[in-house]
């Protein structure tokens, strides 16, 4: 199979399905230049009909491409970084979510919003370093958060002919990286998590960024004896519960590694669920690898210490193993 | 915009005795415990939905707000489903989901009233960008309090329907007060339509006591914007004549003085509009009365014998496209 | 000792703080006539220039709070419904939550945002109904939510002394209860859990308005021979972990009763840190009951179903006991 | 507002002069990887920040933005304690853990800079309320780009500021840009400033390649707010000469003009105003430029040689009251 990087192949899905369905457009800061990469070459394809540069009016394009959807189009908005989500809060999580719902059922919002370079990249602190899916989570929007090249696009284009909202979220630490992509049309379907690697002595579910940290602690680990499987949600919600629980069961150790705060966090939420599903199988404690719950700091060394690391990810493993043996 | 025809005259009676005597009946029953939670009454402020919706064809779509009663009966809402989703009945607008401040029909071109000030607006936006996109020249309107002007996403709105020319008429009924603060001391605008021209688009203040100011002035809005020229701003001068929501009067607040709505009073639209059909000989408005009533008595007995909804419905139709788990139960 | 009413002493700790310092002032929609009943006569006692009725600008005033915190101001700003807060999110989690510490810990930012209405009341459906205290808990924001009239007002003012914004949660289904409330001076300190009632076979963490409804249940629970403790946090973060911990290592069983949405939600976070820290003691899976993970419906039999109700927290009790009986 | 002293004038030289010098140190640094992540420049625009900040008093307030060195210098901030910032070193004004994005020094009024467009305007407000609390007669000056007039919190603070006439002085950079999207095509109106009036306060248009009208503008703005007649909002033109942040280059993106560069570096402000200073014989800008050199040495010089943080510091200070297990730690 070709390989190609993770950003490219997020673009062919975005221009695949913009070949394929008329009515979407593309809305977002500098999209027509594509500061991010991910629109480049788009409007010398598909003309300035279907691509807008926003003004910094976050909430307003955010509605715009809710009341666009509910008419028919299928808007694609690109946010530049996690924070904007702040700005635009209300009206993703209690207007483009909620609309239908508490409309009955009526119409459809199939809005794809895309953080093309999501959670920390290096040193840009505490207001551009977030990483929000929880909080989306907690408000029902579903959330993938794609972690090779073929996922990045088939979840995209899978996230694109959806008739919801999907937040698609695009590591920053993962644009460049390649790997092989299928040649022609296909989807990653939402809500089934990838077993990136087999293992029988223990579970480590990682999460966007941190599954290619994940398998290479899986490596140090298999050194010392200990077979770890490593799965990747991908799609965070919907969320493949069974496929997780399956591993638990196998297992009976879980570690998890997640990019998100602790607290409320996504790791809290796969905790809960192990400690109420997969109860009987657990012969640990099912222990948590997080961000610590500040900003992001700006210097290297506060940054690495808050931000989730193998280094840790491997001392949680082995305790994890060693409560048992002991 | 052309002379309106006798069936128009009577048309926009018709529609501001029907929400009157809605709101009237929401008032009773939400009194009666018939309809739970916060109803916002439009009563006094018929003449600016009706002249507005009037000026627009049934594809057009309007987005409304937390006092959007007015708005949907104007645009052809049903007052029977309507009725039904006040009582929370499975009947309803929106299957008992959604109540007073959610209620919308979609294939009406009502996107929604809304429990949150201003956000309608950038929705109006985007159905009006579809629409253009799509060559059709559909138009939207976006309906709004004096107090919704100071909310950041409507200000964005204005910005964004401005640079990109999209068919939006923007209606600011100004009623005076946000709940019970007066817009004279949350604006330093005299007009608030003046607010309009900041962000490049005509705005008219426009009486919106008279259903036929309403009228004309949202007309050359719409006009515009279906012409391809536009956005436009219209401010309606109104006044709610009954308290911010239905329950007001038992928090013991007061803050307009009883000449400040003796006078508004003096203007109300459902008296001087029969009057002056009356007096030109282009109906009898006791017959629209007559008419009206046995809607709305049609309505209420409707809702009444609408079952509630089954409590399990509840988890349904969160997703379009749904999927094991999803929406996750509480248990 | 005396017995007032919750909001009642909502209201004597903000009069008593506002005589005590005056950099405390007030803003929020609608406070000078008191929609919510909170400030009702504070501007015949304190003047206009100690309270502002704000326009419906959300994210400015909560921002300008921010502003004249580090000034040296004191302010307590009142937000008429939790969705509110998606408005003024960025100012909210993202300015005032993050800039201290940004700063390198330069400044205070002493704010009291106060929601004195919180969480569901009947039949105002989805945009109204909101508990979003995970979500600020996921940001790192000091939230409490007192579900008693001492607790009410020894919290409240213990928040607007504290040198960091504080959210206050008040229950609108407890605002018009009574109880016992201490004359004179007294703070409760956040970070303190409260015993609602003892018990030895099974802990219910209950949270804000389901406080009450878990100590019915708990006599009903009495009357079955479980015999249930119900712990009742009030400060969420800081959260009293210890007191948490040690009645499960007490009892062995949990039982989660929450109000916030399900998935990323406070019980998450509870049922993660009990299944890391109480481990050993527990004997059965800890169970969640919380809101189910939709926009609360407006109509009566919708809304019972989807909020969290005292017949789904005895069954979990039930069956978290038969568990392990069996 | 009087004549300027000589020391004046010579003062605004020094500032821009340190500006530029400190920003082209920073482009060096950044490409060197000595300075991490992003820095927005300000190369270009020192006039604005220039003129505003020394019309005001040490004891008034600032926000910034994520373009914030010129500002944060203008307001006398210390080279030495943002060099290290820049460089994440402990000794930096945020102690590493804020950088270009966040650097804040609160005793001299600088209320930080911020990475979310048009969020420091509110924080301005509440600065000036304050003041006004306190009985004091402080200013604040909320500066922002063109690309923030359409970001709704700033939208929002324009009114508050009115209708509470807030000392404020509302400080529009606008250099054209935001990123790539030229104000031409995200706003409809010509002259930002115009939008002051919907908000109820005057706007002024001012050259801000040109210091010494800047000044005069901003003073004007200020003693007005001083005086307690509320805010002001004053549009400076401006231009940058450089990327959107250093890292421009490598996204291989093209926007401006080179025609249009040219056309605005004929009227950068390191050149026209010190030949003015040299024409008239108010100084030598040569040794001017000879002790700012000086400063910028030293300043490099003591960030290289100041220590990082220690990893553990990462979670102190979050809180200025701390409890146990706060914050979490992420294991
Ligand atoms: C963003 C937001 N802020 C506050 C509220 C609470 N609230 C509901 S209606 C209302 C007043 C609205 O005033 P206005 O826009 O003038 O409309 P009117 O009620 O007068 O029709 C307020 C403050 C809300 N629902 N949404
Ligand atoms: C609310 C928000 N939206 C978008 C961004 C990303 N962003 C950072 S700077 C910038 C452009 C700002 O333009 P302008 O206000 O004109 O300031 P300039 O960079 O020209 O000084 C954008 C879009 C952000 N940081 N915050
Ligand atoms: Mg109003
Ligand atoms: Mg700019």
């Amino acid at each position: 199979m070709r390989e190609i990087r993770y950003l490219e192949a997020m673009r062919e899905g975005l221009f695949e399905e913009m070949r394929r369905d008329p009515s979407v457009i593309v809305l977002g800061e500098d999209v027509r230049h594509s500061v991010r990469g991910l629109t480049k070459g788009i409007v010398g394809e598909f003309g300035p009909a279907r691509i807008y540069d926003t003004p910094i009016s976050e909430a307003a394009f955010t509605g715009l491409a809710t009341g666009a959807a509910l008419a028919g189009m299928r808007p694609v908005v690109e946010y530049q970084i996690n924070a904007l989500l702040f700005v635009a809060f209300d009206q993703l999580v209690d207007q483009a979510q909620k609309l239908r719902y508490m409309m009955g059922g009526q119409g459809t919002i199939p809005v794809t919003y895309v953080i093309t370079a999501s959670g920390a990249r290096r040193a840009l602190a505490g207001q551009h370093s977030d990483h929000l899916y929880p909080l989306l989570l907690h408000m029902g929007m579903k959330t993938v958060m794609p972690t090779t090249p073929e996922d990045a696009k088939g979840l995209f284009k899978a996230a694109i002919r959806e008739d919801d909202p999907v937040m698609v979220l695009s590591p920053a630490a993962l644009l460049a990286t390649k790997g092989p992509v299928p040649d022609g049309d296909y989807v990653t379907p939402l809500g089934r998590a990838r077993v990136a690697r087999e293992g029988t002595d223990l579970t480590i579910v990682a999460v966007g960024p941190l599954v290619p940290e994940a398998l290479v602690a899986a490596e140090t680990l298999a050194a010392e004896g200990i077979s770890a499987e490593v799965i990747d949600p991908r799609s965070l919600l919907p969320l493949d519960a069974e496929t997780l629980l399956e591993s638990a069961r196998k297992t009976g150790h879980v570690v998890l590694f997640d990019d998100s705060n602790r607290t409320c966090g996504f790791a809290a939420e796969l905790a809960a669920l192990f400690a109420d599903r997969a109860w009987e199988a657990l012969r640990a404690p099912v222990r948590r690898i997080t961000r610590a719950d500040v900003p992001v700091p700006f210097s290297t060394p506060l940054e690495s210490y808050v931000l989730p690391s193998r280094e840790r990810l491997l001392d949680a493993c082995r305790a994890c193993r060693a409560a048992v043996q002991a | 915009m052309g002379e309106l025809t006798r069936d128009q005259l009577v048309g926009f009676y018709r529609t501001m005795r029907t929400i009157r005597r809605f709101e009237q009946r929401v008032v009773e029953l939400v009194n009666r415990n018939d309809i739970p939670g916060a109803a916002h009454e439009y009563v006094g402020e018929e003449a600016v939905a009706t002249g507005v919706c009037h000026a627009l064809r049934p594809d057009d779509v309007i987005t409304s707000t937390h006092r959007g009663h007015g708005h949907i009966l104007a645009k052809s809402g049903d007052p029977r489903r309507m009725m039904a989703e006040l009582m929370g009945k499975s009947s309803g607008y929106n299957r008992g989901r959604g109540g007073s401040m959610h209620i919308a029909d979609l294939r009406l071109g009502i996107f929604g009233a809304n429990g949150i000030v201003g956000a309608g607006a950038p929705i109006a936006c985007g159905a009006a960008m579809a629409a253009k996109l799509k060559g059709r020249d559909g138009v939207a309107a976006a309906f709004f309090g004096d107090g919704a002007t100071n909310q950041g996403v409507l200000l964005e709105a204005l910005n964004l329907a401005a640079i990109w020319k999209l068919p939006v008429v923007f209606v600011c009924e100004n009623n005076g007060y946000a709940i019970s603060a007066s817009i004279r001391e949350m604006s330093p605008l005299h007009h608030l339509a003046d607010r309009a021209s900041a962000f490049g688009m005509p705005g008219d203040t426009v009486d919106g006591m008279d259903v036929l100011a309403v009228n004309e002035t949202a007309s050359r809005a719409v006009a515009r914007a279906r012409a391809g020229d536009g956005p436009s701003f219209v401010e309606c001068l109104t006044y709610r004549f009954v308290g911010h929501f239905t329950a007001e009067k038992a928090l013991g607040i007061k803050y307009r003085s009883d000449e400040e709505i003796e006078e508004w009073r003096q203007r109300d639209p459902l008296v001087t509009y029969p009057a002056w059909l009356r007096e030109r000989g282009i109906c009898d408005p006791a017959r629209v009365d007559a008419e009206v009533e046995a809607v709305l008595e049609e309505a209420v007995a409707f809702a009444r014998q609408s079952p509630l909804p089954a409590a399990e419905e509840a988890l349904d139709g969160m997703y379009a496209t749904t999927y094991p788990g999803l929406p996750a139960r509480g248990w």
